[in-house]
């Protein structure tokens, strides 16, 4: 299936756009979107292991399902303040 | 008052919003842009967020704190855009009936809110180069987008 | 900024007088007149001070907190007189590199002035008694101050 | 020799009165002046064991020597903030 994602900071940067497609497995979970996600957007490799995933307004962990309706964010580490 | 803004922040009145008879203790953190970080001269900042994120994850911040403390009003404004050396990035204000609560609280809010809201900072170094900051990853240059990743 | 002053404290110069492009923190104490105090009712409070004293001690506090702490600048404004409930009494800035010390900072300076600066509070109280506050004291009424004393 | 005392907060409102005067012996210490003190002005011996002395802007403890020419004042503890 797939899935929208919603991109901040350096991962937009890399990505060079403020939302992509990434194509997961049906019921994929966060897990399979961040390997997903690295396979197809093989710029963002450097973020890879330090990539937060949102679902709405709440961080998901790996063990999240995911469905296309589901509102999708991805970023790195965040720093305000 | 939870608010994030691309105007300056005007301190005073999120002080206001916090105060109370029923306080006997306000305590007000700024967040400035400072000029300079490990040896590096910042010029500016860049501050981006995912609003409604950040949004939801500020009043949550708030209640928690009020789980802990006996906290009259607490307030967060946050700023986002461009932001030149010395001007407001962040207000966090709290009242309680006494001073250590206001402490206590108004250091945690801002501890936590530098875990857990989404809002992302991006240098701008005096040398002209660009790097957003983000904890515990390596830094990679903006202008070597193109660079292999460093694992 | 170290001050004693009979007139509102404007807090908003209080703290601007503390920002620095070196900062990247600022933290601002405000202590307010508070309504209830262990169950009893405050309508106002009168402070009274040894001024030249006091301001020495100020003094003192800061450059105290400066050797222990990498404050930029710090600035202390304390209210004489009668003042109303939700008046502020005292205002507290410091403004440091980074937030933790601006807080642990802030907080000494606080502490350190209600142990040593000779400036002493009377409450005025909803049943109409007034009382000095002298923490360790035990209370002596006003109204009977030909009492004999408690030992 | 006689030493001006400056009051303040309940000392002054027990006294009635701003300065007070106190007979202490020549060379008389601070703790002299607590103990004279209480005994010309019984109103304040509430506050006996409590009295802080300054000797200009500076805390004085009971050892310290007093001089007429000393800008002295007597408190009870303090509780701005």
């Amino acid at each position: 299936m797939k899935i929208t994602v919603r991109l901040f900071a350096k991962a937009r940067e890399l990505a060079g756009r403020e939302r992509i497609e990434v194509e997961i497995p049906v019921s994929g979970r966060v897990a399979d979107l961040k390997r997903s996600l690295v396979e197809q957007w093989p710029q963002m490799s450097a973020l890879a292991k330090h990539l937060l995933v949102a679902v709405g307004t709440n961080y998901a962990d790996d063990q999240t399902v995911l469905s296309p309706a589901d509102e999708i964010a991805c970023f790195p580490p965040v720093s305000g303040g | 008052m939870i608010q994030l803004t691309h105007d300056v922040i005007d301190y005073q009145s999120v002080t206001e919003s916090v105060r109370s008879d029923q306080a006997g203790a306000v305590v007000l953190f700024l967040g400035t842009v400072r000029e300079m970080t490990a040896g590096r001269q910042t010029v500016a900042l860049e501050y981006q967020a995912f609003p409604q994120m950040a949004e939801t994850k500020l009043a949550e911040l708030i209640e928690e704190a009020k789980s802990r403390w006996p906290i009259q009003n607490a307030a967060i404004v946050h700023r986002l855009g461009r932001l030149e050396l010395g001007e407001i990035s962040v207000a966090v204000a709290v009242s309680t009936p006494h001073r250590r609560d206001a402490f206590a609280a108004g250091q945690h809010i801002l501890e936590r809110l530098k875990e857990v809201v989404p809002i992302w900072k991006q240098e701008n170094w005096a040398d002209g180069t660009t790097e957003w900051v983000h904890p515990g990853v390596n830094a990679i240059s903006q202008s070597q987008p193109d660079q292999a990743p460093v694992q």
